[in-house]
């Protein structure tokens, strides 16, 4: 054992549960000085989760931290960067609409400012600095963050990071988003705080790059810590096949291993092109059949789903659907031809949080349960019920508000929204975002009796896993075209989808 | 991920305050209806409660009663309108000047012109995506501004047709009061046009994204809130025999107390309901009513009732709805 | 050079709006244009200006404070009558105004954060509260300074008030943290909530200023009449108005000019808007209206909105087929 | 928790602004010492000590029932014209022990109506009104009729001919005050012609308040008449402050560099002073003039300089004669047995002295424009032998130079 000076962070038993998803479960882990430590497992067991709690922005339920031989209990990120623990979270950390400069010193002006006058020459020259120290010396300081793309501002988040010169610096799916200079630059970084016998958490799903990075690697599941791979075993195949567990398989998606589905076409998106976002995209949805499209976050693959549903027009091409191939114009459109959209932000998007489950469900049946002008309580009862029976909602009652759901039984709601005006066609975007694991198989579950009764639906999804599990067909994208279309068999694996997503 | 998860955290906590909060939002309105009345009653020793007084409290109630059944389906798509006064001075003087050939065209103005108005504010809001609080004010100052100048233009003042003063009767009022009571319930619970313009109060980008024509259902609510307008008008036309350019003053203000009295939050969603405006408007005509029974000054009556505004914002307001408001 | 030129183009297309204004003054009435007028107007513009400086750190920060109007009524009625009371001299009674306002706005920052609920629907409660409260503080007598506070409106003392609060309201938005972390919140709270900004704090400070301006401009109103009398029925609206427009303005021109110079263009150009309705012999019942109308386009302008859109394009459009056409 | 504290606070909060509300009426509605204690805190000291003399000899005439009065006014807040009337009122209430229900703030037709209908409710024994709308009357009166409730109107006469019929037919209906707004305007305006003016600028208030309307018609008239040029009508938004009167007058002033003199309809809210502190710092001494209805606060520098050639005031004393008709009539002892309509007079000021003495006599601190004896010989209870001649000679004598000479100056 070397002694407790060298353990920078350790954390001990923590448990943090949300509505009714046990993100982490008991979990130890021990970072050491100069220690570059991977951290994997698919989205939703609990990386996220486990970093920030160490980083500060959440607070366990349960266990202790320890870091530099100190107990360490961060009520906030930022008491969390000022004890030396700097963390890059995926989403966007910098705000438009102010230069550089002021983003890398936003909130705290201490040291460019004398008596409580912030100078800003002193602050550009400063954050000139502090750019250059991590090679991104192209970025002008005084100019807007606008201007930059979202590889530059994430560096600068991390040259902001930096500047407080952190013990530990996590990195949440940093370099997922960035191109390989990007990436360099971070494994460079990387390298320096390694020298600086400093400690860093790296979150990835890119196994390769974290065979080559990292000392150790250790593998989340369910909340659950798994093992800690070490220096020669860190091997690709036994990363995956400890992330998702061989044992799950067989009764998680679907059984049957063969695409099938009818040569009936429902839906048809012919080259569609949204700005930037999407390049000549096209694709076919035949009856019955699960279409699974998957990429990394920012590969248009969402937007692809906003404009087939008609949320967001295209500049041009056009999504035509239904026996009467009608054009899309609108989402209003999508529902006249028996679409349904599960959106990814199921609080945002999906759901009146406020409202009862039933008002929830109902929403979109309006229209059916009308009878001359008139909605009649009781007819409303009944289709919510029928949707509670037919998804096995779990709820105390049909007029209890959305907030006290679980994720899982809020998606159900989500999905109830569109088996209550039976819909034919649904489109799901991320349908297991951060709900458990149970809930998970059951809405696979659910998938599959759709595709049973003959309902098409279009997956767009993260988890590499879920699309090989459920999908008749893969559709991989990249910066907005589709890279790959793979069909369902045996042999389908994740890394034949990596390969052509990056 | 991580955003998610907090928001989701926040949610976790909030759950044990809800049904708290929930509970209190339900039963305030009641309760201060209740409360009030009693106090008032045990100090004006059962003057208030007389039933010579309980009339005038409930004729004097009518006119707010029948605008605000209008405006709870606006106020339930969180949309703010400030413009009602402005309104009801525009058709009551379009009405009076018409009406002076023929005293039957005066309802029909009255109603025409306040869904003008109306429709005026809905499209601002809908096609410059420009809150309609900014909207109605635009609206009310026009509407004051053109009855100031046809008022500053015209020797002779507006009066009503001697063949309208017959209707000036408690019964007629209330009778309105009544209808209008019942056709807005059945909208508001058993039609799309409530219960969607709630949804969309309670989140707009969820409605908005499961593919609801909305901008039909808002525009609608707007139309109604106009007829219910033009007939309050009317009966303000004929309560106050005479049409003047300060005719309508204040009531915008008014109507936004007897909502938040009610236990409306302004910020729309489901806890918007008919019931709770037709309490408010009891509540606030009882209290204006009462508070001179005992004698308490104008003055002192605008204190207080800007005090209870905020007390039963503080309460009736669920904070869960925050997150899309500045 | 090109750094000239660049300075030299925003400057331009800030003035537009007040140029376009001044034309058509120009029009309706030459013989009101001249170095003297401009003076006039330009000295008019500064109390206003002082208001929608308050406003504009609210509205940066995306807070729709509709109480400043009656937040003037208040502390010009109840700071002054106190100063008078106690008859103090000039400085401590402008100090005392001020702080006033500046109370205030503290107060209602403060219920804003312990109430959580909209910044419209608390400031149009506080309205409400303030309005009432001027009306029967003193007997609703309002209040009467005929002391030597009146110097303040005379030149060049309301000019020398002017550039001070100029400079505060520029050093609070752009020299202090305060400045920068109002503008962090307005743009992005959960970004802003990551970097460590504390935005309950941010936002009562936000309020705090918005109170102190507030304070301020109730001393230049005195100063322009000695008297200052309540309102009720939301009359205070009006004043609120004025001050709203010339905050969206700065915000439209913020790429161009720096917001609280932005202020000073937009509150010169309802002076303008003002004059011209005198001008053309328009009747004034219609001023607020009309102002309401120059609010309501500026909005336009400035939010993004569906007709919007389809107008710029349909713009693009035109122009692309008139350069076909002349190629 | 914090959302339940917060509950319970708020609650409470309610809670006590009602109370805060009801306790305050509560008091009003007490025993007559009460009474005197409340305005004794309102009133400056030597007239409260008059006040309780008063009280003690009332207890021992004990002719003089105790009454409650409702005033049903435009407001009792502007800090003008309705709060002197509001302050007027309050004295002679103390001297004859009357208790006042004031209602302002109601500017149009159907919040008067409600008023009136509280107030009936309220059980007071007469109403003082202001009506906004002629047309209304009528319905007053019949409302009174109904529920035996003496009415009197103040600053108003009833122009609409049948509505006036009606309304003199009826027994609830004692008469009305009014001045000659209209004649007071074309006065304003001859000062105004007389000191050289011919480039007239005019700023009115909104219309639909009873009083201005008839004033700015008056001016209008005179104007046409005379046929003087009018360079700008400027109607101030409600709600303008002082400062807005100074924007106004001031772009007035840049438009049209002609324009010598001012005529503002209403000033009691800071306007005509923000007027003249604007032709001072411009240093137009001379060539702008300013006639105003409502007292300017610094009336010496205002002549002095000769800026100001006339205001037009004292018109609180209305409310006063309608008030006494009033209360003669619910004593029992009417001055007639028909209705009374009388015209009373405004007060001019036209230089510093006549302006000293009337901030003196007249101001809201201590009025005396008729002792407490005078008011007393106002009423019958007090004064038997007064009959209505000679409460129509009190009025018409009214005046500036009257109320001096009763006060021996």
């Amino acid at each position: 054992m070397k002694d407790e000076k060298e353990v920078i962070v350790s954390v001990k038993g923590m448990n943090k549960t949300f509505v009714s998803t046990r993100a982490v479960v008991d979990m130890h882990l021990e970072i050491r000085q100069g220690e570059v430590r991977g951290l994997i497992g698919e989205n939703g067991s609990g990386k996220s989760t486990l970093s920030s709690m160490i980083a500060g922005s959440l607070n366990p339920d349960s266990g202790e931290m320890w870091f530099l031989g100190k107990i360490y209990s961060p009520k906030s990120s930022v008491e969390g960067q000022n004890a030396g623990i700097a963390m890059m979270i995926q989403e966007a950390g910098t705000i438009n609409g102010l230069s550089v400069a002021e983003n890398i010193f936003m909130g705290n002006h201490g040291e460019v400012s004398t008596a409580g006058f912030v100078s800003k020459r002193k602050m550009i020259n400063q954050s000139r600095k502090i750019l250059e120290l991590i090679g991104a010396t192209e970025v002008m300081p005084e100019k807007i963050i606008d201007e930059y793309s979202f590889e530059d501002r994430k560096l600068i988040e991390i040259a902001k990071a930096l500047h407080g010169n952190p013990e530990m610096l996590i990195l949440d799916e940093t370099t997922t988003a960035l191109s390989q200079r990007g990436r360099d630059i971070i494994y460079k970084i990387i390298e320096k705080m390694k020298t600086e016998r400093k400690a860093v958490l790296f979150i990835s799903h890119d196994l390769e790059e974290l065979r080559k990075v990292c000392d150790s690697v250790t593998i989340m599941r369910d909340g659950e810590y798994v093992s800690t791979l070490k220096g020669k075993d860190i091997r690709i195949d036994t990363m995956r096949q400890l992330m998702v567990g061989r044992e799950l398989k067989e009764h998680y998606y679907r059984t049957d291993q063969k695409a099938q589905y009818g040569d009936e076409v429902v839906l048809s998106v012919e080259n569609v092109s949204l700005d930037s976002r999407l390049q000549e995209v096209s694709l076919e949805l035949h009856k019955g059949e699960i279409l699974g499209i998957g990429g990394l976050t920012n590969c248009g693959m969402h937007d692809l789903g906003k404009v087939i549903y008609g949320l967001t027009k295209p500049d041009s091409g056009e999504v035509r659907a239904g026996k009467k191939r009608k054009l899309i114009k609108h989402a209003y459109d999508a529902t006249a031809c028996n679409m349904g959209y599960i959106p990814k932000d199921r609080e945002k998007e999906g759901l009146m949080t406020t409202s009862s489950v039933s008002d929830n469900i109902v929403i979109m049946s309006y229209e059916k349960l009308k009878r001359k002008m008139l909605i009649s309580r009781k007819s409303e009862r009944g289709l919510v019920n029928e949707q509670v029976k037919k998804l096995r909602i779990k709820l105390a009652s049909i007029n209890q508000a959305v907030v006290y759901l679980s994720g899982g039984n809020k998606q159900k709601v989500v999905i109830g929204k569109w088996t209550a005006n039976d819909a034919q066609i649904i489109l799901m975007d991320c349908p297991t975002r951060g709900i458990d694991i149970g809930a998970k198989s059951a809405i696979y579950d659910l998938m599959e009796e759709f595709k049973k009764e003959g309902r098409s639906m279009i997956m767009i999804s993260e988890e590499l896993s879920e699309l090989i599990g459920m999908a008749d067909r893969v559709i991989i994208m990249k910066d907005g075209r589709i890279s790959a279309t793979l069909m369902r068999d045996e042999g389908l694996e994740e890394q034949k989808l990596i390969k052509s997503m990056i | 991920m991580n955003e998610n998860k907090n928001t989701m955290e926040v949610k976790s906590i909030k759950m044990k305050e809800f049904r708290h909060n929930e509970m209190i939002q339900k039963l305030l309105p009641f309760l201060g209806l209740i409360i009030v009345v009693t106090i008032f009653s045990v100090i004006t020793k059962g003057q208030a409660i007389a039933l010579s007084n309980i009339t005038i409290v409930l004729v004097q109630s009518c006119i707010y009663m029948v605008a605000a059944m209008g405006v709870t389906f606006t106020i339930s798509q969180g949309n703010m309108d400030m413009s009602l006064g402005g309104i009801i001075v525009a058709s009551c003087m379009a009405a009076g000047i018409l009406g002076e050939s023929s005293p039957w065209v005066i309802l029909p103005i009255c109603i025409i012109v306040s869904i003008i108005c109306e429709l005026i504010v809905a499209v601002i809001h809908i096609y410059l995506n420009i809150p309609t609080i900014i909207g109605s004010f635009i609206v009310m100052y026009l509407a004051r501004g053109i009855a100031s100048t046809i008022m500053l233009n015209r020797s002779a003042n507006i009066v009503l047709p001697n063949a309208l003063k017959t209707l000036d009767h408690n019964y007629f009022y209330c009778f309105i009061a009544m209808m209008a009571i019942i056709v807005s319930y059945i909208l508001s619970e058993y039609t799309q046009l409530g219960k969607i313009n709630r949804a969309i109060g309670a989140n707009q980008s969820a409605v908005e994204t499961s593919g609801v024509p909305m901008n039909k259902y808002k525009i609608l609510a707007f139309i109604y809130s106009g007829i219910t307008l033009g007939i309050a008008s009317f009966m303000m036309f004929i309560r106050s025999v005479g049409v003047t350019a300060k005719t309508g003053m204040g009531f915008e203000t008014n109507t936004i107390l007897i909502l938040v009295i009610g236990g409306i939050s302004l910020t729309g969603g489901s806890n918007v309901r008919v019931i709770k405006a037709v309490i408010g408007c009891l509540l606030f005509a009882f209290l204006d009513n009462a508070l001179i029974l005992v004698g308490v000054n104008s003055t002192e009556v605008g204190l207080i009732k800007g005090i209870i505004f905020l007390a039963a914002v503080a309460v009736g307001f669920d904070r869960k709805s925050m997150t899309h408001i500045v | 050079m090109n750094k000239s030129l660049e300075i030299i183009k925003r400057g331009v297309i800030a003035l537009i709006i007040p140029t376009v204004l001044y034309l058509l003054l120009y029009i309706a009435a030459p013989s009101a244009i001249g170095w003297g007028s401009l003076g006039e107007l330009l000295r008019q513009s500064i109390a206003a200006a002082i208001l929608s400086w308050g406003m504009v750190f609210g509205l940066k920060i995306g807070i729709w404070n509709f109480s400043v109007g009656a937040n003037v009524m208040f502390a010009a009625i109840i700071g002054g009558n106190i100063s008078l009371r106690l008859g103090v001299g000039l400085l401590p009674t402008i100090i005392i105004i001020a702080m006033t306002g500046t109370v205030v706005g503290l107060i209602s920052g403060s219920l804003f954060i312990i109430l959580r609920i909209p910044s419209v629907i608390l400031t149009i409660g506080m309205m409400i509260i303030l309005e009432s409260a001027t009306a029967v503080a003193f007997g609703g007598g309002g209040v009467t300074m005929l002391n030597d506070i009146l110097t303040l409106s005379l030149f060049p003392n309301d000019v020398i008030v002017g550039i001070i609060l100029y400079i505060i309201a520029f050093a609070l938005m752009y020299r202090i943290s305060l400045g920068y972390n109002i503008r962090a919140v307005g743009s992005n709270i959960a970004a802003a909530k990551l970097n460590g900004i504390g935005i309950d704090k941010t936002r009562i400070l936000c309020l705090t200023v918005t109170g102190f301006f507030c304070g301020c401009y109730a001393f230049m109103a005195i100063a322009k009449g000695g008297v200052i009398t309540p309102r009720v029925n939301m009359d205070s609206l009006t004043l609120t108005f004025d001050a709203l427009i010339g905050g969206f303005i700065a915000i439209a021109l913020e790429r161009q000019i720096n917001l609280i110079m932005g202020v000073f263009i937009g509150s010169f150009s309802i002076q303008l808007i003002k004059s011209c309705i005198i001008a053309f012999n328009m009747p004034s019942v219609f001023q607020q209206a009309i102002i309401a109308i120059f609010l309501l386009i500026i909005m336009a302008l400035t939010t993004k909105s569906p007709f919007m859109d389809t107008l710029r394009q349909r713009m693009k459009q035109l122009i692309s087929r008139k350069q076909i056409r002349s190629n | 928790m914090k959302k339940k504290f917060l509950a319970t606070l708020t609650a409470t909060a309610m809670l006590v602004s009602m109370l805060a509300g009801c306790s305050s009426g509560a008091s009003e509605t007490e025993t007559p010492t009460q009474i005197t204690e409340k305005t004794e805190q309102q009133t400056v000291g030597e007239n409260a000590g008059a006040a309780v003399e008063e009280n003690t000899d009332i207890e021992v005439s004990g002719e003089a029932k105790k009454l409650d009065v409702g005033v049903v006014i435009w407001s009792v807040d502007d800090g003008g014209l309705g709060f002197s009337v509001k302050k007027q009122l309050e004295h002679v209430g103390e001297i004859l022990n009357v208790n006042f229900i004031f209602k302002g703030g109601s500017v149009d037709a159907e919040s008067q109506i409600k008023d009136v209908e509280n107030l009936i409710a309220a059980g007071v024994d007469g109403i003082l009104l202001c009506p906004m709308v002629d047309t209304t009357i009528d319905k007053f009166t019949s409302m009174c009729d109904a529920a035996g409730v003496k009415l009197s109107l103040m600053f108003r006469s009833v122009m609409d001919e049948d509505v006036r019929n009606i309304v003199l037919a009826s027994e609830s209906f004692v008469g009305d005050v009014c001045e000659a707004e209209e004649d007071a305007g074309a006065d304003l305006v001859d000062a105004l012609v007389e000191a050289g003016a011919q480039n007239l600028a005019l700023m009115y208030c909104e219309p639909g308040n009873s009083v201005t309307d008839r004033r700015q018609a008056g001016i209008n008239a005179r104007i046409e008449e005379l046929g003087i040029n009018v360079v700008s009508t400027y109607t101030m938004p409600a709600g303008t402050l002082s400062a807005g009167f100074t924007e106004g007058a001031n772009s007035i002033l840049t438009t049209y560099p002609e324009c010598d003199g001012f005529l503002l309809s209403f000033g009691s809210d800071g306007g005509i002073d923000a007027v003249i502190q604007l032709v001072l710092s411009k240093n137009l001494l001379g060539k702008v003039h300013v006639a105003s209805f409502d007292t300017v606060q610094d009336t010496k520098t205002a002549f002095e300089n000769e800026i100001l050639v006339a205001e037009t005031c004292g018109s609180q004393a209305d409310a006063l004669f309608a008030f006494m008709m009033l209360y003669n009539e619910l004593q029992g002892t009417p001055l007639s047995d028909k209705p009374i309509e009388l015209l009373s007079n405004y007060v001019y000021v036209k230089n510093t002295e006549q302006a000293a003495k009337y901030d003196e006599y007249w101001s809201y601190e201590n009025y005396q424009l008729y002792s407490e004896e005078e008011i007393k010989n106002m009423a019958k209870v007090y004064n038997s032998d007064l009959t209505l001649e000679k409460f129509k000679e009190i009025v018409a004598a009214y005046g500036y130079e009257d109320v001096l000479n009763r006060l021996g100056l």
